[in-house]
């Protein structure tokens, strides 16, 4: 904790500090978070090992449901192991082995487009796709492949798993498209999509 | 065009505008273009003076020069709409009686009805804007699932092979049909062409020399045709190249050729929808022209 | 809060809530929340807006930099907007894209005429909307509903996803219509005005 600082200062300091963390996908490195709240590394360093404390109730508090680990690289808010059997039965709840026809339609459109952005697959698809490309990178078939140039947009591509579950050993056997299309050249541009 | 500096614009800049839109500057459709008029004046909806809106309406439909008519025919609407009570106003009414007035009378209020209903959504929609730049605020959590959890799901059962992926790929890159909606493929491009049922009748005529109307619209399929096929022999009486002979009212009408025994007629192509100057019909083109609505 | 629990059960059943409402990637009804922990429903609600309170800092502890929200159908959790700032530096995604002003007359009009076809949301902007109607079902904030009876023709609504976007419970919490239209005194006094 920083000595100088008032109690209030802290306060809201550690509260941007969570807000930040509770919303990111990928661990943040400390780096980045010193930055973004004007603080010197060591510093925030000092803020983050608090605010794992306090999740795991060493700070007065009841432990909570979630942890802050420091992942190698950076910082990521977890759901709490303790509670794995609860989480666990509720992620399994309405699960199915099998991918919904709009989770294959979305890894179609990824193999065959990759590296492609959110954006772009939903403009293809002409609905949000969140929810879907998640599912596929849990499910361990598409991957991130880095941003685009222009928005700075995660792009997907597809994973190795991918090539491994549908029997490919490079994208290369991917089967033409052509003899599915009615014509050609009547593809999509898919530039002129808004992403 | 040019956008007047005095002009209010609400919303966003046009930049932000789809082109589907009638581009009327940044107005998207002629109630945003009147309210925002009458706001320019200070006028209150419900006290509008038409004829000082009117004139700045008119001018700005004149002013985007060439749109989709199909796109732009509420502004149409409205402009005439207003155009006639501006008139109604300007020559002197003695008797409100009368059912031209009544009729002016419920243009006027269903224009106002309509421009309060619309004002009503700007409004609330200005709100809703409000509202999403607050929440905007806030960003929901939403991660991947945890390595630990994932490896709680099923495993997959992918029921599918490369070959049904590309299927699917196809199906999603292609061109999407049209949405549902109002076709109006029925109002553009005649459906037959007035030309090419001149090149049938021309054809006809010089091997038989004459002919009956009911007996050269004996094989037409369907009235369009029929149609068609008058308007070809309207256009060739035209060009002297029939003549016409009917006994009496509503007797059969004999068509005789007049016309050259070789050689093309010109038909112009008034009814069709292909630009340019009339070209000369021969019999049946070894084109073999079939296409119906080129 | 359940009175004849003790409180180490609540500790732990609170923290159990807070680790699966971690792995939620949209709003949780609260009925999956309460099979989840194994309680009835009015009790998990009242645990989840205790959560609610104590992360506003309204149950002694400071304010936290996220926030636990019913809208849009269920319970989320969220970044605090006192922190926007921050969290806008680290967290890119298509939140921030604009709605243009014929999209958000559109979805005004749709949100209070559902459902409705869109020849009648046409009729009421004086456009055609189907571009507009295309980029509001892209985004997933209208949905089809069905067909109209008379004509057949498509009809729309908003989405789940519409009210999570605009922090909305409900349609019925949209603000009433009613205060936007003219009197209908003034309506009906058209006639005496404008001659």
């Amino acid at each position: 904790m920083t000595e100088t600082a008032p109690a209030l200062d802290v306060d809201r300091v550690l509260a941007a500090l969570e807000a930040v963390l509770m919303v990111a996908d990928e661990p943040v490195p400390v780096a980045g978070l010193a930055a973004a709240v004007g603080l010197p590394v060591e510093e925030a360093e000092a803020l983050l090992s608090e605010l794992a404390a306090d999740y795991r109730g060493e700070r007065g508090g009841r432990p909570r449901g979630f942890e802050l680990r420091d992942v190698g690289g950076g910082w990521r808010v977890y759901s709490s192991p303790v509670h794995a059997d609860v989480v666990g039965a509720f992620v399994l709840d309405g699960q199915t082995a099998r991918l919904t026809q709009a989770a294959l339609e979305t890894l179609a459109i990824v193999a065959y487009r990759q590296p492609i952005s959110r954006g772009r697959i939903a403009a293809v698809r002409g609905v949000s796709v969140d929810g879907v490309v998640r599912t596929l990178l849990s499910r361990g078939l598409v991957e991130e492949a880095g941003h685009d140039d222009a928005g700075g947009a995660t792009l997907y591509r597809t994973s190795r798993y991918f090539l491994e579950r549908f029997g490919l050993r490079s994208l290369e056997e991917l089967p033409p498209l052509a003899p599915y299309l009615p014509e050609a050249d009547a593809l999509l541009d898919l530039d002129g999509v808004a992403s | 065009m040019a956008t007047s500096p005095e002009r209010v614009a609400p919303g966003p800049p046009a930049g932000g505008r789809a082109a589907f839109e009638v581009s009327l500057d940044n107005f998207s459709g002629p109630f945003d273009l009147l309210l925002s008029l009458i706001a320019k004046h200070r006028l209150d909806v419900t006290e509008i003076a038409l004829a000082q809106v009117t004139d700045e309406f008119i001018a700005h439909i004149h002013a985007a020069g060439e749109w989709d008519l199909s796109q732009a025919s509420e502004f149409l609407v409205v402009a005439a709409t207003l155009l006639d009570l501006k008139a109604a106003r300007l020559l002197p009414t003695p008797t409100v009686e009368e059912a031209e007035d009544l009729e002016l009378l419920e243009a006027r209020d269903l224009l106002f009805a309509r421009l309060l209903q619309y004002r009503a959504f700007k409004q609330v929609a200005a709100h809703l804007e409000d509202r999403l730049e607050e929440q905007t605020r806030s960003r929901p959590r939403s991660v991947r699932l945890e390595p630990h959890l994932a490896a709680l799901l099923p495993e997959l059962v992918i029921s599918i092979g490369p070959e049904r992926l590309a299927g699917l790929a196809a199906a999603a890159l292609s061109p999407k049909p049209p949405p549902p909606g109002v076709d109006v493929g029925h109002l553009h491009a005649p459906v037959v062409s007035v030309r090419e049922q001149a090149s049938v009748l021309v054809e006809r005529l010089r091997g038989a020399r004459a002919a009956t109307f009911r007996a050269l619209t004996a094989d037409a399929d369907g009235v369009p045709v029929v149609v068609a096929r008058f308007l070809a022999l309207l256009e060739l009486f035209r060009e002297g190249a029939v003549a016409f002979e009917q006994a009496g009212p509503l007797g059969d009408l004999t068509v005789l050729w007049t016309g050259a025994e070789h050689g093309g007629v010109a038909v112009d192509d008034d009814y069709d929808d292909g630009a340019g100057p009339a070209e000369p019909v021969d019999g049946p083109s070894d084109e073999g022209r079939t296409e119906e609505d080129a």
